[in-house]
């Protein structure tokens, strides 16, 4: 056990990765199920144990062929990727438990093994890019977990899927391309592509235009893929039509990876270096967060597809997530971090009670689930406390964060008011968006959902697990806290 | 005198982009490319020899291969659409 | 001598230009998809001309090339890299465009939100 | 005197790519962008990047060719408006962009500048490691199959993910497969020439490709450039004998076979490397002698990367020729 | 079968240049791969057993670069002409030969010389398309076609 | 000898080069397509034959020399078909054969 411990980074990527051409080999839809969620589920089980093993030694290191560092390709395990790989690979595991009687109704058994192939791909690509410390490595993983997920995506039923992730495709790598871009000029003047050693070299010519142009082509291009504030006009078409499980999925993950690989990029790599990094950073992210906040809210209030409402209010979080590192604090960072975190659990949750609601509903638009609560009262009770959280209530996950950010932004001097101000009114906006749902489900006549049965147990089991780490989390904040605060004392290279 | 030749290929390269970019009809795009890729061929292997590596040679053989099997796809391009015209007439109109 | 190597990047910078605006106001989705790939070949235009090392040959050991300067390989092997995720993309949405032209019968964006507003 | 060649390729580039964003016809802007290719592949020769030169002929020229091709002959020919409404911002966002480029350019090293910082911190010491520690001629196949072996693990699962996705998203159950049949058979047959020629040279090709598979150590190649080319001499034969007969030589199930094996057998020998003791994808353990067991590891990921990228290519074709007409 | 087993090998051995071992032996492993293919593909039918080296094939070949030297020279005397004087016109060509290999070269050769054109096959009767009246002229008097017929004589 | 070889070859590769752009000037003067095509037809034949010539003459007996005729083979074997190819293509779709009044249209509708 102890000569694998060694090689966790690197399984951490190969286990799901190697999963993907056998589960695609396997022609039966329950077999490949089966192995990728025993797959999703290993990987869980290996970022327990490197988060274990970051807790005791503070981080891991591996040398992909054992070719020394900067020459060859190194992986790296640190708080931060540690948190992350926690929400993805169980997120990802939560999902596709909750898949194997969801995705039947969306997707033609013969294409499944294709599928869970695809999503094993995804789920590689995001740990691939979280246990990097190579910049052009990132780059390829985040192709694969791209191109993986907008198959996922197209998998969703609705033939508008196929114009959503269309657009999601030539955003996407757009963004990606960006980021090549920025990669390649930093390159260009420090001849090297492990982050650590840009970190070294970066200095002697930090000054230089081109790495100011750099950090833009990285920011704007990951700022793409993350879906901040302007550049989210793929997120809410892209989440809505896809299916519901591979919405929970990537509502939890892609665009947190993105945010990560662009806090450290902006903070490990131009911050120390760049003069007036951090004026600059908060000046384009603070103004986008409060937008992002505001527009995404409001937007959600008035949406009356409930898929698409919670798409926009994903816009919305990311939005806090931004601003919590747009106050370059480490109260910020924290903040941010946690919300990461936190934000997962609660979209985990509801996006896991809304494919619930699929099962009997056809349309998930609000018209259509007036009166549910009767039939289905498991998964609108589920909905209802996930919400709590997404609004942040005390007790919950959701609400640990808020006050995080809440403190942050006190902090910052006179600007803080203003930006407290937005997170109350936004949290109110979110009051308002889940009330309208829960208001029909609870209170109107049933009209056409006579029919509607609750969700069979494989459906409701996981998306009450997910509630249920909102509560637990919300009382025992202690591992993702701890995390994320000695992530954020890294990110701003202070010693914890 | 590699420079010589060199040049050539390239000036005409130019030529047939031009021919290329004027068109009138899709053939004469398609004789441009082919026309493109068998300068590169030879460009390449004068390259290759102007630059002193002769055993870059295999890249202009796959080069020739390469432009081959294109022209035939767009034989067979046209030769689908050949047939769909004549199977659905209201198809596309000009 | 370094007017035309600035060339290079300028040219990169053209190219980007118009690749970029080819993905962003063109309305087929096909001609998007090629706008695409030539931003994309922009990339890698500026890798291998970051690559190219004066005097250099490529980076081969052969009895020909004897003991001569090298060129950079480490943009040339991530650039392989790349053009191999380019033409996967362009894989991949190409199979969506044919499924989008089976749905909706058109390739034109504004068009299929036409339909889809119906 | 190269770089005026070079400056003259560059401009013919240009105006190749401002010609493929104006034209309205599809088609010819296919054709184009297959001009395109062919002119950036001279540039990537003139600039040292043999392999690279190969890889984007193959790709570019070859493959992408025929599969805009092919999506273009299940879809219109026309662009009917040529421009968004928001032409002006797209414009203005792209000026944008395009200034902050060349403001970039401004404190570069001159191009090829042997003191620039690119050359110095660790590309000398690839090239001496390849000497040292793995022997084979052909550095850039060293790293990406060795030092950056990683990397290329993941491009090979890139083209992995392709494959999936266009099988998945084209290969619906009972769509359309019984026209296929009719419409497949006739093919190039009638043209006594082209199919001639063309089958007297598929085996040759085919030698081609896995000659360049083989000899990725030795001169520009590897399992890129292999896969496509062998890819390229079956989707001949598909265009000579029609689809039919092409899938009945090499069947759906068997590149389902293929497309998993060579990532299998990628990933297999990075396992390896941890199973006899060393790093994942470490192949200096996998012989006695280190420099043996690079050797040794670079050809068996090469073939992986081959067999990988054949079975995608061939199964992309077929799922897109699968659709009816082409 | 063997001609293609041989020509492959020896394709092999003079493209690769290396002769160690392990090359060696890879280069059997193609070789015999690509035969296996060669045979799934059907390539063995009647039709493509025609390939005849022998000296009248080279004979041939001299006499044919002779005929493109002589036409290139023909053809860039028009295109340099500032007058362009062309008169293109259509014939018929029959086929000497019956064996469809020897069609092919047939009317490869008239593609291969500059001047004129075979636009079309159909059993046995070539379309050509000649720039000039001479040249089409030439091309009926039936010279290339009695000595493409000639090739396979025994 | 040598440099009776030299001379040679260059004489080739300077004539070669002369084809190869009368070729392209041609493609470009002609008329319609099928004379476009004989004019492409000089750069698809002559014109590789006396540059590969060339380049053999300069290279020696030597593997070089070899796949540089493999080369030239298969660029005999290919370009006359593809040619051939694209011509019956034209035919096909109906672009006119006869004389120098083909239409002007675009084929590619």
């Amino acid at each position: 056990m102890t000569a694998l411990q060694a090689h966790l980074p690197a399984l951490q990527v190969v286990v799901p990765m190697l999963s993907a051409p056998l589960a695609m080999l396997l022609r039966e839809h329950r077999l490949s199920w089966t192995l990728a969620t025993a797959a999703s589920l290993c990987a869980f089980a290996i970022a327990i144990a490197l988060t274990l093993a970051v807790f005791d030694t503070g981080g891991m290191r591996y040398l992909m062929g054992s070719w020394p560092a900067p020459f060859g390709i190194e992986l790296g395990v640190d708080a931060m990727s540690a948190l992350l790989l926690l929400v993805v690979t169980g997120a990802s595991s939560l999902a596709l438990i909750a898949g194997a009687s969801s995705l039947d109704r969306e997707i033609e058994v013969e294409r499944q093994p294709l599928f869970y192939a695809a999503w094993l791909l995804a789920l590689a690509g995001l740990c691939g890019i979280l246990v990097t410390a190579d910049a052009f490595n990132i780059f390829v993983f985040m192709e694969i977990s791209a191109l993986a997920s907008y198959v996922l995506i197209a998998g969703g039923p609705d033939r508008r899927a196929l114009l959503a992730v269309f657009k999601y495709l030539v955003m996407g790598t757009i963004g990606a391309t960006f980021y090549l871009i920025g990669v390649g000029l930093i390159y260009l003047m420090t001849g090297t592509l492990n982050l650590d050693d840009i970190v070294y070299r970066i200095d002697e010519v930090a000054e230089l235009k081109p790495i100011l142009i750099a950090a833009g082509f990285i920011s704007v291009g990951l700022a793409l893929k993350a879906a901040i504030f302007p550049l989210h006009v793929w997120l809410p078409n892209a989440y809505t039509f896809a299916p519901h499980v591979v919405t929970v999925f990537l509502a939890a993950c892609s665009t947190k990876v993105a945010l990560y690989v662009l806090l450290r990029f902006n903070f490990v790599v131009f911050k120390p270096y760049l003069e007036g990094h951090d004026l600059k950073f908060a000046i384009f992210a603070l103004p986008l967060a409060l937008l992002a906040i505001l527009v995404g809210s409001a937007v959600a209030m008035f949406e009356s597809n409930l898929k698409r409402m919670l798409a926009w209010s994903s816009v919305a979080q990311i939005g806090y997530i931004t601003l919590g590192a747009g106050l370059v604090s480490v109260a910020g960072l924290t903040a941010g971090l946690l919300h990461i975190f936190n934000h997962a659990l609660a979209k985990a949750a509801l996006f896991l009670a809304l494919a619930c609601l699929a099962v009997s509903v056809s349309k998930l638009r609000i018209e259509n689930i007036g009166g549910i609560a009767k039939r289905m009262p498991w998964t609108m009770a589920a909905f209802v406390l996930a919400g709590l959280s997404l609004i942040g209530v005390p007790g919950t996950a959701g609400f640990i964060s808020k006050w995080y950010l809440i403190t942050a932004t006190f902090d910052s001097g006179s600007l803080g008011v203003l930006l407290v101000a937005v997170i109350v009114v936004s949290s109110l906006m979110a009051v308002v968006y889940i009330w309208r749902v829960v208001e029909c489900a609870y209170f109107r006549e049933a009209e056409e959902v006579q029919s509607a049965r609750e969700a069979p147990l494989m459906l409701l089991l996981p998306t009450w697990a997910a509630v249920l780490l909102n509560f637990y989390f919300g009382l025992f904040p202690g591992v993702p806290l701890e995390l994320s605060s000695s992530a954020a004392n890294l990110l701003l290279g202070q010693v914890p | 005198m590699y420079y010589a030749v060199t040049i050539a290929l390239l000036v005409t390269m130019a030529l047939a982009l031009l021919r290329a970019l004027l068109g009138p009809s899709v053939y004469d795009r398609v004789l441009a490319v082919n026309m493109i890729g068998t300068k590169t061929v030879l460009l390449l292997s004068v390259l290759s020899f102007l630059f002193g590596r002769p055993d870059f040679l295999d890249l202009a053989l796959a080069y020739a291969l390469i432009n081959f099997i294109g022209v035939l796809a767009v034989l067979e391009f046209f030769r689908v659409r050949a047939e769909q015209d004549k199977s659905d007439a209201n198809t596309e109109s000009r | 001598m370094n007017f035309l190597g600035i060339y290079y990047y300028w040219v990169f910078a053209i190219l980007l230009m118009v690749g970029f605006y080819a993905v962003i106001a063109k309305l087929n989705l096909i001609k998007k998809l090629i706008g695409l790939s030539l931003f994309q070949a922009a990339v890698f235009l500026l890798y291998i001309t970051v690559g190219k090392v004066e005097g250099g040959t490529a980076p081969i050991f052969a009895s020909a090339a004897g003991e001569r300067l090298f060129s950079n390989p480490l943009p040339q092997v991530l650039i392989l890299t790349a053009i191999v995720v380019g033409i996967s993309t362009t894989a991949l949405g190409l199979g969506i465009i044919v499924r989008i032209k089976e749905e909706y019968g058109t390739i034109e964006e504004q068009e299929i939100q036409e339909i889809d507003r119906q | 005197m190269t770089i005026v060649f070079g400056v003259f390729l560059l401009t013919l580039m240009l105006v190749t790519a401002i010609a493929i964003v104006r034209t309205q016809n599809l088609f010819v802007a296919v054709m184009l962008s297959g001009i395109f290719s062919l002119l950036l592949a001279s540039n990537f020769f003139l600039l040292d990047a043999a392999d690279v030169a190969l890889t984007e002929a193959a790709v570019g020229a070859g493959i992408s060719t025929v599969l805009y091709l092919s999506a273009l002959a299940l879809s219109a020919q026309h662009e009917h408006a040529p421009y968004s409404s928001h032409r002006l911002i797209a414009l203005a966002v792209v000026s944008f962009t395009t200034l902050a480029v060349i403001y970039a350019t401004f404190d570069q090293p001159r191009v090829g500048d042997p003191a620039a910082p690119v050359h110095q911190h660790v590309a000398p010491w690839y090239l001496e490691m390849t000497r040292d520690a793995i022997d084979i001629p052909n550095v850039v196949t060293a790293v990406l199959g060795s030092f950056r072996g990683y990397d290329t693990l993941g491009e090979v699962f890139v083209v992995f993910t392709a494959g999936i996705g266009v099988l998945f998203l084209l290969d619906k159950p009972g769509a359309r497969h019984s026209q296929t049949q009719t419409v497949g058979q006739v093919r190039l047959r009638h043209y006594l020439i082209p199919r001639l020629v063309g089958r007297m040279l598929i085996p040759f090709i085919l030698l081609f490709g896995l000659y360049v598979q083989f000899h990725g150590e030795y001169g520009p190649g590897g399992g890129f450039q292999a896969g496509a080319l062998v890819a390229a001499s079956i989707i001949l034969y598909a265009l000579l004998e029609g689809e039919t007969r092409a899938l009945r030589a090499l069947p759906r199930r068997l590149l389902t076979l293929l497309i998993a094996s060579g990532a299998l057998l990628y990933c297999g020998v990075g396992v390896a490397g941890i199973l006899l003791g060393g790093n994942f994808l470490d192949y200096s353990v996998l012989a006695d002698d280190p420099v043996k067991g690079q050797q040794l590891g670079i050809i068996l990921i090469e073939a992986g990367v081959g067999i990988t990228v054949t079975g995608v290519l061939l199964s992309i074709f077929h799922a897109f020729a699968a659709r009816g007409r082409f | 079968m063997i001609i293609l087993l041989l020509s492959l090998g020896a394709a092999w051995l003079l493209w690769s240049g290396l002769y160690k071992p392990l090359l060696l032996f890879l280069g059997g492993l193609s070789c015999l791969l690509t035969f296996l293919l060669a045979r799934r593909i059907d390539y063995f039918d009647d039709e493509l057993y025609g390939l005849h080296f022998s000296l009248r094939l080279l004979r041939y070949w001299f006499w044919l670069g002779g005929q493109i030297f002589r036409s290139s020279i023909d053809v860039s005397r028009i295109v340099l002409h500032p007058k362009l004087p062309i008169s293109p016109r259509v014939i018929d060509v029959k086929a000497e030969a019956g064996h469809p290999f020897d069609v092919v070269t047939l009317g490869n050769s008239i593609t291969l010389t500059p001047g004129t054109l075979s636009i079309d096959v159909h059993e046995g009767v070539i379309k050509v398309h000649a720039l000039t009246e001479a040249g089409a002229r030439d091309l009926a008097s039936g010279d290339m076609n009695r000595r493409v017929a000639e090739i396979r004589k025994d | 000898m040598e440099t009776l070889l030299d001379i040679l070859s260059w004489l080739l590769l300077t004539i070669g080069g002369i084809f190869v752009f009368i070729g392209g000037l041609g493609a470009l003067r002609m008329p319609d397509l099928y004379t476009r095509m004989h004019a492409a037809s000089v750069t698809d034949s002559i014109a590789p034959i006396l540059i590969f010539v060339g380049i053999m003459l300069q290279s020696g007996l030597s593997l070089a020399s070899v796949k540089l005729a493999a080369i030239l083979l298969f660029l005999l074997l290919t370009g006359p078909t593809a040619s051939n190819a694209l011509a019956s293509a034209a035919l096909l779709s109906g672009y006119k054969a006869d004389g120098p009044a083909a239409s002007e249209e675009d084929a590619g509708k």
